[in-house]
């Protein structure tokens, strides 16, 4: 097969016109997601009584089925049960679903590095008249945060790529664009190393953030 | 002017595709014409094969133009429009492989067809089904055939022409096509959307009439696709 | 002040305190000592429900709260009249020394952070760490942690503070200061409750002590009384070896 | 929407007969992916000189870039360079490229859970002879799995789902095969409702399997 | 046997240690005591190079190890001929009492695993926890901890044993057992160093008292000569107030 990078490169900047719809629907989604995983998590280990039990059915469902078939059931599926939902527009859609579903993964890491922390700070918070969840805010999760952080920068950068799930709901975002060009030229191969190139340089500039971050938490160690 | 929503892939060259970031095609000239007779604004979506009949089903879009093959199971689900292409399932095979011609030749062979169409089934249909071994993908048959993993594939023989010209893989046309089918647009079968296909239905049949279909298809194809 | 009625606890079939009964007047100071394992710290960590009892009931200041409620407030309201310095240190990883002693005035008494690190500051100075403030715990000894491990516990402003052996981590030239501490708090009323097996300092700081052994409490008096003419057996013995070493 | 359950009953039997093709790829791309991501953990946690910078390199490559793209580059961009790889299967190709994938992901996870055991106690076996590998291997990792055993699970139940992509190569398997019936039923919703079902069981038994795991990893502590 | 020349550690710029040189006979103990923060535990850590010295030689038993060697080797040798008991404990929390002794004999010594078990089941015995042989050490006291500790220090057949604090976190009574398991350890010719303040226990056991300020080595002599007629002012300082407390 003959390449053509010179393909490659006259790509990028059709492609790049789109990276601001990935990026949108990633860093709403991840934002969205990290509240909700925080939730679930503490739910989950103050066992609070029944919202444990739906917090479980809640991440079981979410991580147990494909993201592409939630997306499919939020955005065609609910209008049929709830009407009202008819009129929520894909790119919504698609940032709900992505919320959702890494939310119900994210829970799970949250949960593990809370579980991480030596709980007798949490006794010495509580002896001194903290409630549990005072202790959580200023005491736990700041640490727990540095043993999270590289997974959270997992799921972000999962998440990034996974928005390319919202072409099912009609979002045009960088992936497929790139495959709708790629079906004119059949030059997959050098659409595809220009998608990658993109995300690639997109994730190691998170990365580097995420080095900067864990030497600001690990400062403290 | 009515807005008419149109869902296509733009990922089916030339019928509906992307270049240079404009979305065009046989599809996209066909549904600008329909719109200029029957005064319609016309809006055209784009999302993956599964998600268009999702949308098509919640009344997100309005039809499918992405040369959807009438079925009989079709048929009984959603409204049609006439047919406006007739086209054929064509055998494709590597250049320079001969030894592949008509459907009898693919016995003990590997066939590869596309997700979403219905080529599969035609190949099943076919007396030596059994003999073929059949294998779907969800895109880049033509990779494979060219690389050698696949003896052949089998797609509508429009777009084949279209690959081979168009494409750098080393392909070529293995014979006549091995069967005829027949493309239309879907549309809900409730009375305001089946109202919609009449009116789509009057305007095609009109553009027939006229010749215009046809120039569209001597545009895009250099032959008249849209007769039987 | 501060009563400890009939209390009991258990882990599965294992009864570590069996019917424990203590109560201190305001300003006293108790000290408990006793064999390793008897159930001491278990103690400790009951009276401020740090560990649930089994049976029994707390009560410090005219709270009170029993073995089976589960009301949270009122434990909170609890641990706010008694504050805790834990064997292990557990001071807090993520702050520095003076915020660990600052935290709970923030959080838990609402202080201004500003008044409430003014405070931890003299508090610093007292216990002769101001020149460490700002280091994490990971990096002080051990001896400079146990240190702000008992400055966090003199900033709350606690009816009682449960001592959890405060000195075995403690180099001899500090154990004086917190001693001359320890007496500060005293004067000021302060009640206090410290395990120990430092027998000479039991002697110095205490008005009464307690020997436990297998989750009861065997004897008690004031110090000359208990060390010098005890009446159990076991005590005796107990003290045969531990003021010989 | 008229919803035809009988569809989605139908369906499943025949979904299961590729369930085998999933469970196979998802199984043997996991262990293959845990054993290098494991080395890749290590390489960084002790940052082996020129191994650590090669490790990084390929992290970032597997993390920042879609696993779609990995598939399409292991399965026809590579024998284009090395001819003696057409020969390669597709099946071959999608679990190299699924473990390939993950273990980028789960050498992070790793890490992370290694650094949260407190150092102490690797002090404590160098203290008493141990080399550092053999420290690792039987104080931390026994500890550190208990950490990361959540998001590693998290990582497998993606594989498992991410297996669908093998369909890119053409590998039929239950997300694959859905999608055929769908496409010449059209009853895309029924379809994914019967996969979505296949998948969550599948997880909820491994979920299960996994608080077993994690009950037995916490008896320690 | 064991000597230190030219011992020098330094954090940054913050020198913690400064030119100590200290050599021990065959079966000599010493103890080493001085304030907080003076860089006792540093010098231990250096010794097995759990600390890499930033100058300086370390030599066991005609094993030799320099400050800029990076000989992983060397460095794991010289940690064979010397065990560590630390002030914290540093148990493996994924092993049981038994297991935790057991593990150096299994890993390093490649003892066989019944056999490392029946000496860990002996340990056990002599430090008075073959009853929770099989228990993990967070279910543990923190006394009993520390006795697994030390345990785990003695199994290795090492040629020194160095003690940060070994008694610190020991209940009385036990200090006495732990005392004569030491001496019966100083009877079959092992050699240890001891930081301690635990003056008594110093005086008692050492052969030689070390005392350390500020990083450097300002005294040492026959624990009759450095308690009774220190020459140094600091050393009598320091000796002043921790034999009060
Ligand atoms: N969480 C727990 N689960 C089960 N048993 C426990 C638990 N905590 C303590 N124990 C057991 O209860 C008994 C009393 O322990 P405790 O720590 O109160 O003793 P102590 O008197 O403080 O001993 P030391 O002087 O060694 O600190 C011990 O046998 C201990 O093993
Ligand atoms: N890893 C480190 N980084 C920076 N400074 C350190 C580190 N470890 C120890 N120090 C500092 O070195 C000095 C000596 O500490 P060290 O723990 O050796 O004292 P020590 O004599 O054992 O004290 P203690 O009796 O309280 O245990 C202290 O000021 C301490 O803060
Ligand atoms: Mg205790
Ligand atoms: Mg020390």
């Amino acid at each position: 097969m003959d390449l053509d990078w010179n393909y490659t490169l006259d790509l990028l900047p059709i492609l790049l016109k789109y990276l601001g719809t990935t990026m949108e629907m990633a860093l709403i989604g991840f934002v969205l997601a990290l509240g909700l995983s925080l939730a679930l998590a503490l739910t989950r280990v103050f066992t609070i009584p029944v919202l444990d039990w739906v917090a479980r059915l809640f991440i079981s469902f979410f991580r147990g089925t494909p993201l592409l078939v939630q997306l499919f059931l939020l955005y065609y599926g609910l209008p049929q049960v709830i009407p009202a939902l008819s009129g929520i527009d894909a790119f919504t859609a698609a940032i709900a679903g992505l919320s959702l579903h890494f939310a119900a993964y994210m829970a799970e890491s949250i949960r593990a590095a809370i579980n991480g922390i030596a709980s007798h700070q949490t006794e010495a918070a509580m002896a001194i008249g903290m409630t549990r969840l005072q202790a959580m805010r200023r005491i736990i999760l700041p640490q727990a945060s540095r043993i999270a952080l590289p997974s959270l920068m997992n799921y972000f950068i999962d998440m990034i790529k996974s928005t390319s799930l919202a072409f099912t709901l009609g979002v045009t975002e960088i992936m497929a664009k790139a495959q709708m060009e790629a079906s004119s030229s059949f030059r997959f191969f050098e659409s595809f190393m220009a998608v990658a190139l993109i995300y690639w340089v997109v994730v190691v500039m998170f990365t580097f953030v995420q080095t900067k971050l864990e030497q600001r938490l690990n400062a403290a160690y | 002017a009515q807005e008419v929503k149109v869902g296509m892939s733009g990922r089916y060259f030339p019928f509906t595709f992307s270049k240079n970031d404009q979305l065009q095609g046989f599809e996209v000239d066909v549904w600008n014409e329909i719109a200029k007779r029957n005064d319609y604004e016309v809006k055209f979506v784009t999302a993956s094969f599964s998600g268009l009949f999702g949308m098509l089903e919640t009344g997100r879009v309005d039809t499918i133009s992405n040369q959807i093959t009438i079925s009989p199971e079709r048929l009984a689900k959603y409204a049609f429009s006439q047919p406006y292409v007739y086209d054929g399932a064509q055998i494709v095979v590597r250049r320079g492989n001969d030894s592949i011609q008509k459907m009898a030749d693919l016995s003990g062979k590997k066939v590869a067809v596309n997700l979403g169409s219905n080529f599969e089934q035609i190949l099943r249909q076919q007396p030596n089904a059994d003999a073929i071994t059949i294998v779907t993908y969800d895109t880049n048959i033509e990779q494979d055939v060219a690389l050698g993993r696949m003896d052949a594939f089998v797609m509508d023989r429009v777009s084949s022409a279209q690959l081979i010209k168009e494409s750098p893989l080393p392909l070529q046309l293995a014979g006549d096509p091995i069967d005829t089918i027949e493309n239309a647009m879907p549309f809900l079968n409730t009375p305001q959307q089946v109202k919609l296909r009449d009116e789509v239905d009057v305007a095609l049949s009109a553009m027939k009439a006229d010749g215009t279909l046809a120039a569209i298809s001597q545009k895009w194809f250099d032959a008249d696709i849209t007769q039987p | 002040m501060l009563a400890i009625s009939n209390l009991t606890k258990r882990f599965g079939d294992n009864t570590v305190l069996e019917g424990i009964d203590l109560s201190l007047a305001e300003g006293e100071i108790v000290a408990i000592i006793g064999p390793s394992g008897t159930g001491k710290s278990t103690l400790l960590r009951c009276i401020n429900f740090l560990e649930t009892p089994t049976e029994g009931q707390i009560e410090i200041d005219g709270h009170r709260v029993n073995a089976d409620s589960s009301n949270q407030k009122a434990i909170i309201e609890l641990r706010k009249r008694a504050a805790f310095v834990f064997q292990n240190y557990a001071l807090f990883a993520n702050k520095t020394a003076q915020e660990n002693i600052a935290e709970g005035l923030i959080t838990v008494w609402k202080q201004p952070k500003s008044e409430a690190m003014a405070t931890a500051a003299s508090i610093l100075t007292d216990i002769g760490l101001i020149d460490r403030k700002d280091a994490y715990p990971s990096s002080l000894s051990g001896g400079q942690q146990q240190r702000i491990g008992i400055g966090r516990a003199m900033a709350a402003h606690s009816k009682v503070i449960l001592f959890d052996e405060p000195t075995s981590a403690l180099d001899p030239e500090w154990v004086d200061e917190v001693l001359g501490l320890i007496k500060t708090l005293a004067e000021r009323k302060q009640t206090m409750i410290i395990v120990t097996h430092e027998m000479q300092f039991a002697r110095e700081i205490a008005d009464r002590v307690v020997f436990m052994e297998g989750g009861r409490i065997v004897e008690q008096g004031p110090p000359s009384q208990l060390f010098e003419t005890p009446q159990d057996p076991r005590t005796k013995q107990f003290l045969a070896r531990a003021l010989k070493a």
